[in-house]
């Protein structure tokens, strides 16, 4: 299918609004925050035609690929396509942004720095996350992911909370660590691509590498682990996951959505992507390890997240047991578990974006991240106490909404493979039960407390910001039909990388996948 | 004579040079023994020259005696003037600089 | 004597056109001595500055225009190669660069960054007169060129005699340059007094490293060093004790641990367009050289020295990154970070092939135009008594002038090798030449070095952008057109380098065969 | 054995000037007075000086720099001298050039008051 | 000459080193003699007369009597070096006579030798390199004194000697030219057509001035201005370490002449109406020629001594730094473009010198005219000697300002003075460098706002 620089784009569009932006003079403040919206807005457009043009019985695993020389001598290109996979989070990503920049309005204006910069940063953010999803060159993906630290670095650390600083610099340290290992195994991968047919002095093409490669088992391995850490730092998995909440608890509510539900993506995202397909025999290897992993990631997670007492650390730490579903449906390496881990993301991703949105406007208003300093805020802001509740049930995967079907999925494929992971992770549902349910009693009913007496309710910028991430979540709750569709074409591919079929089943788990709600 | 004589003089000089920078604390004095080191590879040169025999090892010779006299000077320039402004020459004065 | 005698001797041949660079900044140099004699005091500086301009200016056409030559120019002297040109045209690009900041005079109300007459007292009132009368010290051009001109031979240098004599153009100007600060003047020359002691102290081990060399092969010319160690099997201990010794020199002059003691010293110490300056063209014209010995004369002897090189490269990446962390004062910082980079530079070195080679003379530019940038910048950062270089002082500063801040962020992200910087280009091809070389596990060392380094970059990021300024803060001078042009090329060229690196990387391949 | 004779030449001399020494300490006299053993300054009382006699003027360190250019000079003028006849014209051309590049340093110390005493 | 020299039996080389060795000993003695005699009669006195025939044994005496004084080590100096200094000085003279050649081939006990007891291809090199470490002599001995004016005294003679020790070297350099060689017996035989005086007129005139200031005679003989340094560097010796000081001297005296002649005069070969006679260059003869010739040289330095008065030290050092030394590199250039051009080319050596004799007036003509570098430059000077650190009392750096005070003036008469006890030396204001451009220039009355 002819498509045109499509993709390049979607990649540049916000890149180059970024620039426009940042340039704006300080007094034409206003300007600029429509003008940045415009940019997020068009992009969404672009991703749109992009998901429209994508071509669900197509072969080609990349469609709309696009490639432009950029460093020849190291066999780097710009070399754009997607997978069903990317499509998704793309979308994701495209939708989440606008309401991101909405939801932040007035951001900017923190601690005396321009608006525009943050503005400007957050359109650059976009940019390269879009760019790193787009990518089919593995270098390209690596410059994306690690040039993406650095707006987000200054997002937290220069418009966050008290201790911004602390946790902007933990931010980058855990990131770029992880990332310069990747680049070691980089260029390792590199270095053992000479001589592949049509790549004597090396390739970073992702399906050249994929298809093509032979690697010994010790190599395979070391470069695999090289990749893996980079992604479980990002993703985050547990034990590497400390620096998440701290930085997303410092970072503005946007910044936090943007860094938890859409950048954090590229580390599962570059699992599913890179890993499986580019080290098949290592991902196989590690399989358990990183399941067992997983699992602890979720028990883990539900369990601190219910004994927290900061509002935006619980959201938090939910995240980390999410994270640990998704991270355990991609390395169950069955359909569905995958195809379940990339729903997750989405929907992870919106959920927690309206969590951390709608608690962040509580926040605003109390001045105060302690559940303990909220109650009763349904009397008062009753629109609000009820999108939170949403937005919280679908966190812990109530049928209907979302992230039941992703969650589903995977416990069902993870099942297939390692019973024993399934039925522990299966506590983390119930554990997410406790954590929601208990944070929705002790802020949202109760008495009214005097402090909340004067909680606004949702207003017209907030309400546009909400209402459509709630849309989402109701939607892909009932209709998930078409997204899976679309990212089943890209995990097939995957699970045919890493040679992998469904195990057979020992239980009769597979009708019960065909049973989601359609 | 043995060449090979020549060779342990100079590779005493050296050692003696480098054992005096390492071990005064006078920056003259540290200085003089860096000119013994380059002197002692003059004597080094020489020496070659005559074993493989070839000009080389003379012709170097000239240029390293170029270069320690310009270095003399350099040097003891700049010793010179720490020593008006601080009236010590010795190293371990020279401490502004600290890790 | 005259049983030397011998019958008419033919007069060298010398290829000047090959050579044209050299003579052209060498020349310009005796032409700034003869200015410091002759022209009236008032009309010296125009003149220097305006003859710097022109000479290196002149000297990089003449190098671009002798682009693809190879030849063994002056009698087997000097060796005009690939290597030989694109390093001269860094050093001359990045002197260029680097004379802009040195002749800049409208940040300091006193004058230039350099001291009223170097002769005098600091403090005394033969020197508050002198700078009240506006007298400027202006031979720091001449010094400044003959320095260049030493660091356009060094690299190029075919024998071991020649190098050294360019080892000591290139280090005896700097010496004095160090001494010459403005402000902190026992500051500037005692790191005058320690670059020169432990610099000579260095050349005198490369000289007699040189000398065992010679007695090893009868030859002076790496050329025929080369053809010794192909033809001997042999352990020969002058070979190793030889490598070793013309190693220390060479690698002290790169900085790389345990030789770097002087560096935060000296840098520190010296006039800061200076300590710029020395730390880009010095490592760029080390480098060329450490490649040349390395790679031409003892490149058959390479199972000797190539675990030592590894060694040393590890040491000095982790050494740099640890040590930079507990730094406070950013010349020092910096200096530290340059440790570091000299570690990351020799991955390239100890792989020796022709990635090796081109993923140095790629580093080398990446590095040098950051570094220059960076220490331009630090120039303007001042406070009642001068330059403030103390990290704490710089808190805040990305409130209150977020362009200079963003160009140092800039410059320090390259350091850290973030893509799209020209660091980050640099980093990966000497990783790559790297474990291209065999030496995968020292990619890995350097990977996690330069986490730690991008560790204390970051603390300063944090500081300038995240800290609120201090209530009696430096503030940043507005530049002049001299340290602009400069942050702003070193600015231009990191990001060009790191987004578009295709040209550059291009040239260092093509470039990065010796000629034998 | 070549240096034989210099070396006897000097063994003798050695041998002269230390009985002169050694000498000269025991065929004198030996009268202890406070003011022999005083610095001499012309029956003023003396100022004490360390060895070294303290601080002098930097003047004889330019000497002495000065000094040390020339000498190297020479150092490279005798052997062409010696084999000029040999070298012919590219050896003119050569010193020519070596001495005009002297001369530009010299000319600057000239010119500076390198040279002037005053 | 060489191969003559090479197959010496031990005892031939014992000989006559002791033989050299008697006769520098033996010169000294007659030397002093003869500079008080010759002194004397330009003085219309007589000199010393008592002792021997016409007072020959004077110096004898002299020395005999220094050997019974009190051998003084003062109390401040450094008593190794101070001890060290006098054989440091005396060893090198001895030493540097070892290369002159005397005569030619004789027969001394039926072994054929030549008349010399050293004959090394680098001869004359080896005569500076002697005479170099001599001056360590000079300097430790200022310096071991720990006293003031022996310090100044050394420096200043280490400073003369050095300044035209480069005149001196450079002078060589046309000889060498000529002769092709720096072996003092090849030089020698190569001035067998014509002297080298007379060929090389100019580098025989700059050796004759810089081999005066090289062995700091009169009229040259600063370091020793009793007026301004006591004794100079030897203030503080006694006995026979202070003969010592003088029996180098008096030897370098000695070897600068033979040096003249050999290089210059022709050595021991016959002045031209003799040498017709054949037996003039031949056999134990030529000695007398030699020590004629050399004979003539200490004439010519002892009528110095009566005739001229001393120089003063700005001006000694200008003679040397600012005309020796340029005149001898454009003469070096002038001798080497002739040879090369009249060897390689076929310009005639008319042409050429007509060519080199107006560009060389030219030359000459534009270093008379240069303006001294007194203008705007003597400020830089002038710093660098006002903030030098300076002598005790101010008087050492020549840093003493003009500025008047009421009660004490330390330039009073131009002369340096220390204050006297109960006067104060007036604080030091900045330089005012004497001729400054008016513009930035400071009087003293603006001084007290600094």
């Amino acid at each position: 299918m002819e498509s045109g620089p499509l993709l390049l784009l979607l990649c540049l569009l916000p890149l180059v609004g970024a620039a426009v932006v940042a340039a704006v003079p300080a007094r034409a403040a206003e300007a600029a925050k429509r003008l940045a919206v415009a940019v997020a807005l068009a992009t969404l457009a672009v991703a749109v035609v992009v998901a429209l043009r994508f071509d669900r019985g197509a072969d080609a695993p990349y469609q709309l690929a696009d490639r432009y020389d950029w460093i020849p001598q190291f066999g780097v290109s710009l070399s754009l396509g997607v997978t069903g996979i990317s499509v998704a989070l793309v979308a994701l990503t495209a939708v989440l942004v606008p309401l991101c920049l909405l939801a932040s309005w007035d951001d900017g204006r923190a601690s005396s720095r321009r608006p525009q910069t943050h503005l400007a940063l957050m359109l650059a953010l976009e940019g390269l996350i879009l760019a790193a999803f787009c990518a089919r060159d593995v270098f390209l993906f690596y410059v994306c992911f690690e040039v993406m630290l650095i707006p987000m670095y200054f997002l937290i650390g220069g418009y966050g909370g008290a201790q911004r600083s602390y946790a902007a610099a933990k931010f980058l340290i855990y990131n770029l660590l992880g990332g310069l290992v990747m680049l070691a195994a980089l260029i390792g991968l590199y270095v053992e691509s000479r001589g592949l047919p049509g790549a004597e002095d090396g390739t970073f093409d992702i399906t050249t590498l994929a298809t093509q490669l032979e690697l010994g088992t010790t190599t395979e391995r070391l470069l695999f682990l090289g990749f893996f850490l980079a992604f479980a730092i990002k993703a985050p998995l547990w034990p590497l996951h400390t620096w998440l909440p701290d930085a997303a608890v410092e970072a503005r509510p946007g910044a936090a959505v943007l860094m938890v539900s859409v950048m954090d993506k590229l580390g599962t995202f570059g699992m599913i992507a890179l890993c499986l397909p580019l080290f098949p025999a290592a991902s196989v290897w590690a399989r358990p390890v990183v399941v067992a992993l997983a699992v602890v990631g979720i028990v883990y997670g539900a369990l601190v997240a219910i004994g927290q007492s900061d509002l935006m650390r619980l959201i938090a730490y939910t995240s980390v047991s999410h994270f640990g579903f998704i991270i355990m449906g991609i390395f169950a390496m069955t359909s569905q578990g995958q195809t379940g881990a990339t729903l997750y993301m989405v929907n992870h991703g919106f959920s927690t974006a309206g969590l951390f949105l709608i608690a962040g406007m509580m926040v605003t208003r109390r001045g105060s991240r302690l559940i303990a300093d909220y109650g009763g805020v349904q009397r008062v802001a009753p629109v609000l106490a009820g999108s939170f509740f949403v937005a919280g049930l679908s966190s812990l995967a109530l049928p209907g909404l979302s992230s039941f079907v992703s969650e589903f999925l995977v416990l069902v494929g993870t099942f297939t493979r390692y019973q024993a992971a399934a039925v522990v992770a299966t506590l983390g549902i119930v554990l997410a039960a406790l954590y929601i349910l208990l944070t929705v009693t002790r802020t949202l009913s109760g008495p009214v407390r005097p402090e909340t007496e004067g909680f606004r309710d949702l207003r017209g910028r907030e309400a546009a910001v909400v209402a459509p991430v709630l849309a989402v979540i109701i939607a892909l709750g009932f209709v998930p039909g078409p997204l899976i569709d679309v990212i089943d074409h890209g995990v097939d591919d995957t699970l045919a990388s890493v040679s992998q079929d469904d195990p057979a089943p020992s239980v009769p788990a597979a009708p019960v996948a065909e049973g989601s709600p359609e | 004579m043995d060449p090979l004589n020549y060779l342990y003089l100079s590779a005493v000089l050296f050692a003696i040079g480098a054992a005096g920078v390492l071990l005064r604390r006078n920056a003259i004095v540290v200085f003089m023994c860096i000119e013994l080191m380059l002197n002692a590879s003059n004597l080094a040169f020489v020496t070659f020259a005559r074993t493989t025999g070839t000009l080389d090892g003379q012709v170097a010779a000239f240029f390293v005696m170029v270069v320690a006299a310009a270095e003399v000077v350099v040097g003891l320039a700049i010793i010179v003037t720490i020593f008006r402004t601080r009236r010590s020459a010795s190293v371990d004065d020279a401490s502004l600089l600290k890790f | 004597m005259s049983t030397l005698a011998v019958e008419a001797v033919d007069g060298p041949t010398i290829e000047y056109a090959h050579l044209s660079p050299l003579i052209v900044v060498l020349g310009a140099a005796v032409v700034g001595v003869l200015i410091e004699a002759f022209a009236p005091r008032e009309r010296r500086r125009a003149l220097q500055l305006g003859l710097g301009v022109l000479a290196l200016g002149g000297a990089l056409v003449a190098v671009v225009a002798l682009a693809g030559t190879v030849d063994v120019a002056a009698e087997g002297a000097v060796a005009v190669d690939g290597p030989t040109l694109f390093l001269q045209g860094t050093i001359l690009a990045l002197a260029l660069t680097a004379l802009l900041s040195v002749g800049e005079r409208s940040l300091d109300p006193e004058g230039d960054a350099f001291a009223a007459q170097a002769s005098a007292v600091p403090g005394s009132t033969a020197e508050r007169t002198l700078t009240r009368e506006g007298v400027t010290q202006t031979e720091v051009v001449p010094l400044y060129l003959f320095a260049v001109g030493g660091m356009l031979l060094f690299p190029a240098a075919n024998d071991l005699v020649t190098m050294f004599v360019a080892l000591e153009v290139l280090s005896l100007p700097l010496y004095l340059l160090c001494a010459l600060a403005r402000r902190r003047r026992l500051l500037s020359q005692e790191a005058a007094l320690k670059y020169f002691l432990l610099g000579s102290f260095s050349s005198a081990f490369f000289l007699y490293g040189a000398a065992l060399l010679y007695g090893y092969s009868g030859s002076l010319r790496l050329g025929g060093i080369a053809e010794a160690v192909s033809s001997s099997s042999s352990n020969d201990g002058l070979l190793l004790v030889g490598t070793a010794l013309v190693g220390v020199g060479l690698l002290f002059k790169v900085g790389a641990v345990p030789f770097h003691a002087w560096t935060p010293d000296v840098y520190q110490g010296a006039p800061t367009p200076i300590t710029g300056f020395m730390a880009a063209c010095t490592k760029v014209a080390a480098f060329g050289a450490l490649l040349r010995v390395f790679y031409v004369a003892l490149g058959g002897a390479g199972w000797d020295w190539r675990p030592l090189m590894y060694g040393v490269a590890a040491l000095t990446m982790v050494v740099g990154a640890v040590v930079a962390i507990t730094q406070t004062d950013v010349k020092r910082m910096l200096a530290y970070s340059s440790v570091a980079h000299a570690g990351f530079i020799l991955c390239g070195v100890v792989a020796l092939d022709r990635a090796g080679v081109s993923s140095v003379l790629f580093y080398l530019v990446a590095y040098g135009f950051a570094t220059v940038g960076a220490f331009a910048v630090v120039t303007l950062v001042r406070d009642a008594a001068g330059e403030a270089t103390h990290l704490s002082q710089w808190a805040g500063l990305g409130r209150r002038s977020p362009l200079v801040a963003g160009i140092f962020a800039l410059f320090l992200l390259s350091f850290a090798g973030i893509p799209l910087t020209a660091g980050f280009t640099g980093k990966f091809a000497v990783f790559e030449a790297a474990a291209q070389g065999g030496s995968p596990s020292l990619v890995v060392i350097g990977v996690l070095t330069s986490a730690v380094a991008a560790f204390f970059y970051a603390k300063v990021i944090v500081l300038m952008f995240f800290n609120d300024p201090l209530p009696d803060g430096p503030t940043v001078a507005v530049p002049g057109v001299g340290t602009t042009v400069a942050v702003a090329l070193g600015a231009a060229v990191t990001v060009a380098l790191g987004v578009v690196p295709q040209v550059v990387l291009d040239l260092a391949d093509q470039a990065a065969l010796f000629v034998r | 054995m070549e240096y034989l004779p210099i070396v006897a030449l000097g063994a003798i001399a050695l041998g002269f000037a230390v009985f002169s020494v050694v000498a000269g300490a025991l065929s004198g006299p030996a009268r202890y007075n406070r003011a022999k053993v005083d610095a001499y300054e012309c029956g003023i009382e003396p100022t004490p000086q360390p060895v070294g006699g303290g601080r002098f003027p930097v003047k004889y360190y330019l000497t002495a720099m000065t000094f040390i250019i020339f000498d190297i000079e020479i150092v490279f003028m005798y052997p062409w001298a010696v084999h000029f006849d040999a070298l012919g014209l590219a050896g003119l051309a050569a010193m020519a050039l070596f001495i005009a590049l002297i001369c530009v340093a010299y000319a600057y110390e000239w010119r500076r008051g390198g040279l002037d005493w005053d | 000459m060489q191969e003559l020299l090479a197959d010496d039996p031990w005892w031939l080389v014992v000989g006559k080193a002791v033989a050299l060795f008697g006769l520098c000993v033996v010169l000294t003695l007659f030397n002093i003699w003869l500079e008080r005699r010759v002194v004397a009669r330009m003085q219309h006195r007589s000199g010393p007369n008592r002792h021997g025939p016409f007072g020959l044994l004077q110096s004898l005496a002299d020395g005999v009597k220094l050997g019974l004084k009190e051998d003084l080590i003062p109390k401040a100096a450094d008593k190794v070096v101070f001890v060290l200094a006098p054989v440091l000085s005396v060893v090198p003279a001895f030493m540097a006579f070892a290369v002159i050649p005397f005569g030619p081939e004789v027969s001394i006990l039926g072994e054929r030798t030549a008349l010399q007891l050293f004959d090394p291809s680098v001869g004359v090199l080896y005569v500076l390199a002697i005479a170099s470490v001599g001056v360590y002599g000079i300097v430790l001995a200022g310096w071991a004194s720990g006293s003031t004016y022996p310090l100044l005294g050394g420096l200043r003679s280490t400073a003369q000697v050095i300044s035209y020790e480069v005149a001196m070297g450079l002078s060589f350099v046309a000889v060498f030219l000529y002769a092709g060689s720096m072996s003092t017996s090849q030089i020698v035989a190569e001035q067998q057509r014509l002297w080298f005086a007379v060929a090389l007129f100019p580098s025989f005139l700059i050796y004759a001035v810089s081999m005066v200031g090289e062995t700091n005679r009169a009229p040259f003989d600063l370091a020793e201005a009793e007026g301004e340094l006591v004794g100079g560097f030897h203030t503080e010796y006694s006995s026979l370490k202070f003969a010592l000081f003088f029996l180098a001297e008096y030897i370098n005296m000695v070897t600068v002449s033979a040096l003249a002649t050999t290089l210059f005069l022709g050595g021991w070969r016959a002045p031209v109406p003799l040498s017709w006679w054949d037996g003039a260059n031949e056999g134990w003869v030529p000695l007398v020629w030699f020590f004629a010739k050399v004979f003539l040289v200490m004439f010519v330095f002892i009528w110095l001594r009566g005739t001229l008065p001393r120089f003063r030290y700005d001006q000694f050092m200008a003679l040397g730094w600012k005309r020796l030394i340029p005149a001898s590199l454009a003469w070096i250039l002038v001798v080497a473009t002739v040879r090369a051009v009249t060897q390689s080319t076929d310009v005639s050596r008319q042409e050429l010198l007509t060519v080199l004799g107006v560009a060389l007036a030219v030359l000459l003509a534009g270093l008379l005219l240069w303006p001294s570098g007194k203008d705007d430059e003597a400020r830089d000077g002038g710093d660098a000697r006002a903030t030098g650190a300076t002598g005790p009392a101010g008087s050492g750096g020549g840093a003493a300002p003009a500025a008047a005070g009421p009660a004490f003036d330390p330039m009073a008469g131009g002369f340096p003075v220390p204050p006297l006890p109960g006067q104060q030396l007036p604080p030091a204001p900045p330089r005012v460098p004497a001729g400054a451009p008016a513009p930035g220039a400071r009087t003293t009355e603006e001084e007290p706002r600094a």
